[in-house]
């Protein structure tokens, strides 16, 4: 079966290629300016993400979030039971984290806030949020840090997150709810549903790895 | 075309890794590959020669088409999602196999 | 011209990711292969797709990779007593290799569990990953599956001889390969001493290290030793982990790289 | 169409609220009562409309197939709900979020709307697979997730494809552009589309992850993979054929499942890994029908809902066995099963094997109405296969000495299978005519005959491993797409 694999691999590349050639020259781009005025937005891609296919982004809400559990059910057993031993904070990390968490949580707040006049969005801004969230967990010790926020109210918050979006989800694709508030509104919930789930999975992490 | 080419090549990549490397972690950093190589896939056939971003108000001129862009966007987070919880069960398997190595997994004692 | 150029930086990097020894190097190259996808994506005009790409595929993604790569838990390490090697000093363990795999433990993060096992047991431990190390004065048998690591301390294989009667060594041992037809193999180093000293056997293919800590404490009286050949202690990984064994030879360059290896020599073999 | 999408919200939100109320396996009653509530509200199917508006909107529709699988899917939660009332943690809400997915996977009409469901499907069944944490289960749902991603990364690139030429995502536009598969790129696009959804499905030579995921996955957990998700990926696969003129790929894809399945069930040891070669064989069945359309699709439709209903039975009959007996192989649990088990397993394997009275029979009639000779030989000689397995399990169908498992879960599906029994004896004339029960009969002895012509020969099958499924995957992808360009 020595010749399988690259045969395997290649005839995907080249079928592919194949196909891409006959895809161009591309044709023209409908028109999507006044579908997107109606959702009450300027970027297209995020009437779409929260207005047209608004399905589509309940689910990957309920995938992302299923993975966060999925993670904290199974490394749950596999804490380690001895103290998580400190962690070597370097005065540079502390400073880093000090300096860079104010902008971090300023620039994912507009990407939230402005997902749908530029570009941004939920996701990145939770992402963003979450990646910070590790920067201060770096500097400041998994442990400490996992004490002050208090982990099942985080766990409580992320489905109370998620209900909020399915009812708020129902309500547009129901009764037809539009609006550029209503993309905000969905905006942050993302945003916070992400970040949470992002702390999650480093925070069970660290749980598992002792110090970051 | 360019872009094409170049995800193309990721997914041929991609796979290789996947079907050539023992360690598990080295398999699922070539499927990471692999799926970023189809998601540029999606963005290259959005794109139009010369083209700005699809947003009210950049003037005239071509736009790229938004809709594999929203795409994309939950490409990106379902893979990332799947991707944390498959290195979950690697950890998982590693602290009772003691090995990462795709043979010694797959022995069901 | 800008895209062909960065598609063609990102597809370098990707092949230079995938085509890397150690797995960490494999995780950074990924890293910042998706951060220039991400540039790829602003040249295609999509924004959104380049914040999301970078925040996610290049900041959470790469978190993820590099704490699931830091394998926590235990570096499980199979050894035989070895006296002024390594060996259990009542409460802690001390020695020279302890010092040494502490401080690699500590460097991968990992702690350090000794397995106190007989020699022959060493190989089956390391093909069956259920031991990450071997170590205790361990000298590689030719034929035995395992990594070895570059030398710690050299040292040459002796005879000793303390009257007639057979030679004997210890079973799995380097020494056992020379032994004659006649000769008789024991469980550890202890039983070997004890059987010389209670006069079984006529002599011992042992390593110098041993013979002459034997000497020293006065378990053997008058015994001439002749030199068979010239072997170093090694540590040895198990065959499936390639990555600890990379990992292994790095620590060991810069330990004899920075003097501190010929420091801990000297403190503990004066 | 509200209804239905109003259902599957209402059962993933029950789900997510399973989470924080305490008696778990409340959320999963509850949503089971709103599901059939809506089921049964918009029961005759509704026409497709566009969620979200006409351009980007995501179209939904409810068609057989949609009906055929919410049936199933509820009564396989009810049964699943009462056999593992007791079993605490996620276990409730992560099964009601998955047979929520599993209902709107089936609804959609929408070729990226698929994509979606279907990674949260596996994502799902992957973390109720490996939820006990052993290692074998946990290396299946790994080899099952590496595999799904493989699946979707080409499901991604068929995207791409079929939507950079055609410029629309809805299947019934595509099928109403009627374009055929004479331009390369919908034709590469199509191939790479069914390749995914074969991976995802768990097809004989792409989804060779599905016999260790079901066999070594909790009781539960098995009933519902081989049951329900299974079928979503078969309904993906049905969605492609509407769209795309892929008839006769399929059915060479099924032909290749039922036979690969059928090889490999006759020779495996494990009970569980055994019964899910026999889903894979019986896949083979659904995917004949489905190729061929017309008549045989409703029969394929029917034959799944059936194959749900019996292949639940016995896999929660096996379960029990197995926790009752502490014992996997099939030859130590003979005469060692209590009597609900092997009550379970005996109507079980009465319906597989397709003798008159239950669903198996009535499906099967409906699959081979009227069909070409050569496919009903192709047919015959499956089922002829399929009773062989069957003969297999007789001698475990002895009751032992004291029976401790709650019969609750099996009389369900029982109770089920005897109905859909009856109701296809009404339904479909042609099933009472003598020369049907004949043969069914004719079909249960061949295979009796040829299991024990094949007791003593043992074949050296090459074991499954996780590069090679790989490699066969990319291989049967690569093969299928250039069938496919052949085909145009």
């Amino acid at each position: 079966m020595k010749w399988a694999a690259p045969m395997a691999v290649l005839g995907i590349v080249v079928l592919v290629a194949v196909g891409t050639w006959s895809l161009f020259p591309r044709p023209e781009v409908p028109p999507w300016e006044e579908a997107t005025a109606v959702w009450g937005a300027e970027n297209a891609v995020a009437a779409i993400v929260l207005g047209a296919r608004l399905w589509d982004t309940l689910f990957e809400i309920l995938v992302y979030a299923m993975a966060m559990v999925g993670v904290r059910l199974v490394l749950r057993p596999l804490w380690r039971t001895g103290s998580v031993p400190p962690l070597a904070e370097t005065p540079l990390l502390r400073r880093a984290a000090d300096v860079l968490l104010g902008p971090i949580v300023v620039f994912s707040v507009y990407l939230a806030a402005s997902g749908h006049l530029g570009p941004g969005g939920g996701f990145p801004a939770g992402a963003l949020l979450g990646s910070g969230l590790l920067l201060l967990a770096l500097a400041k010790g998994a442990d400490r840090l996992g004490g002050e926020l208090h982990e099942p109210a985080l766990e409580r918050g992320e489905y109370g997150a998620i209900a909020l979006l399915l009812a708020v989800g129902g309500g547009v694709l129901f009764f037809g709810w539009k609006g550029g508030s209503l993309c905000v509104g969905l905006n942050f919930l993302i945003a916070v549903e992400v970040a949470i789930g992002a702390w999650v999975v480093l925070h069970q992490f660290t749980r598992t790895r002792g110090e970051v | 075309m360019a872009a094409c080419a170049l995800a193309i090549a990721l997914v041929g990549l991609g796979f290789w890794t996947l079907i050539r490397r023992r360690n598990v972690i080295w398999k699922l950093l070539g499927l990471n590959v692999a799926a970023g190589g189809a998601i540029l896939f999606l963005v290259a056939i959005a794109h139009r020669p010369g083209a700005h971003p699809a947003i009210v108000g950049l003037g005239p001129g071509p736009t790229a088409d938004p809709l594999p862009h929203a795409l994309v966007l939950t490409a990106i987070v379902i893979h990332f999602a799947t991707l944390a919880l498959s290195l979950v069960y690697v950890i998982v398997l590693t602290e009772r196999r003691h090995s990462q190595d795709v043979h010694k997994l797959e022995e069901d004692r | 011209m800008g895209t062909i150029l960065l598609c063609a930086l990102t597809l370098a990097l990707a092949v230079f990711a995938l085509t890397r020894k150690r797995l960490l190097w494999g995780v950074i190259g990924v890293g910042v292969h998706s951060l220039a996808l991400a540039g790829v994506y602003l040249f295609l005009a999509a924004p959104d797709v380049a914040l999301t790409e970078a925040a996610i595929g290049f900041g959470l993604v790469t978190f993820v990779y590099l704490l699931a790569l830091r394998r926590g838990g235990r570096l499980v390490v199979a050894a035989t007593a070895a006296y002024p090697l390594l060996y259990p000093d009542g409460e802690k363990i001390a020695g020279l290799e302890w010092e040494i795999l502490s401080r690699f433990g500590r460097s991968l993060h990992r702690d350090v569990e000794i397995l106190w096992v007989p020699r022959a047991e060493i190989p089956r431990l390391l093909s069956s990953a259920e031991a990450d190390l071997a170590a205790g004065g361990f000298l590689p048998r030719d034929g035995e599956r395992a990594l070895l690591s570059s030398p710690l301390v050299p040292t040459r294989l002796v005879i000793v001889r303390t009257g007639e009667g057979p030679l004997g060594a210890v079973k799995g041992d380097r020494g056992e390969s020379h032994l004659p037809p006649n000769g008789r193999t024991y469980e550890d180093h202890e039983a070997l001493v004890r059987a010389l000293a209670r006069g079984e056997l006529g002599g011992a293919v042992v390593d110098l290290l041993r013979a002459r800590q034997w000497l020293l404490d006065g378990r053997l009286r008058d015994a001439e030793m002749t030199p068979l050949e010239d072997v170093a202690f090694r540590f040895a990984v198990a065959p499936a982990q390639g990555e600890t064994h990379a990992a292994l030879e790095e620590f060991l360059r810069d330990l004899s790289s920075t003097g501190e290896l010929g420091r801990l020599v000297e403190e503990h073999l004066r | 169409m509200t209804l239905a999408i109003g259902g599957v919200v209402l059962y993933l939100a029950l789900g997510v609220i399973g989470f924080l109320v305490r008696p778990q396996w409340i959320c999963g009653v509850l949503a089971i009562l709103a599901g059939s509530v809506s089921l049964a509200l918009w029961a005759p199917g509704f026409p497709e409309e566009a969620l979200g508006g006409g351009g980007w909107g995501i179209p939904v529709a409810g068609d057989p197939w949609a009906l055929g699988m919410w049936a199933l899917a509820l009564v396989v939660h009810g049964a699943v709900l009462l056999h593992e009332r007791a079993r605490p943690g996620a276990f409730h809400p992560v099964l009601t979020l998955l047979v929520g997915s599993c209902l709107a996977a089936v609804v959609s009409g929408d070729l990226f709307n698929l994509y979606v469901t279907l990674e949260l499907v596996s994502l799902l069944s992957f973390i109720l697979v490996g939820y006990e944490g052993q290692p074998r289960a946990v290396w299946a749902g790994l080899q099952y997730l590496i595999l799904a991603t493989v699946g979707m990364t080409l499901y991604l690139l068929g995207v791409g494809l079929v939507y950079g030429k055609l410029g629309t995502l809805s299947l019934s536009a595509i099928a109403a552009l009627g374009r055929g598969l004479s331009d390369p790129a919908v034709a590469i696009g199509a191939g790479l589309l069914v390749a995914g959804a074969a991976i995802k499905g768990g097809v004989f030579l792409f989804g060779l992850w599905l016999p260790p995921a079901h066999g070594y996955a909790p009781t539960g957990v098995s009933v519902v993979l081989s049951a329900v998700v299974v079928k979503t990926g078969v309904v993906a696969l049905a969605r492609l054929a509407a769209a795309f003129p892929v008839g006769p790929i399929l059915v060479a894809i099924g032909i290749l499942t039922g036979f690969g399945g059928l090889v490999y069930a006759l020779w495996e040891r494990d009970l569980k890994v055994f019964l899910a070669f026999s889903t894979v064989s019986q896949l083979g069945y659904i995917l004949i029908g489905l190729g061929l359309g017309g008549q045989a699709l409703l029969g394929a439709i029917l034959y799944a809902v059936a194959h749900g209903l019996f292949k639940g039975l016995l896999f929660l009959a096996a379960g029990q066995a197995i926790e009752e007996t502490g014992e996997r192989e099939i030859a130590s649990l003979v005469g060692r099963l209590s009597w609900p088990t092997a009550l379970g397993l005996a109507v079980g394997t009465w319906a597989i094997a397709g003798l008159p009275p239950l669903a198996g029979f009535a499906a099967k009639g409906a699959l081979t109405a009227d069909l070409s000779p050569m496919a009903r030989a192709v047919l015959g000689a499956l089922s002829v296969g399929t009773a062989a397995l069957c003969a297999r399990l007789i001698p475990l169908l002895r009751p032992g000495p004291k029976g401790t498992a709650s019969p609750g879960g099996v009389t369900v599906l029982i109770v089920s299978l005897v109905g859909f029994g009856l109701w296809g004896f009404l339904r479909l004339p042609g099933l009472l005519a003598p020369g049907k029960w004949a043969e069914a009969v004719g079909e249960a002895l061949g295979g009796y005959g040829l299991y024990l012509l094949l007791r003593r020969v043992r074949p050296p099958l090459p074991r499954i491993t996780l590069d090679r499924a790989t490699v066969l995957a990319l291989l049967g992808a690569t093969a299928l797409v250039a069938g496919i360009l052949l085909l145009g």
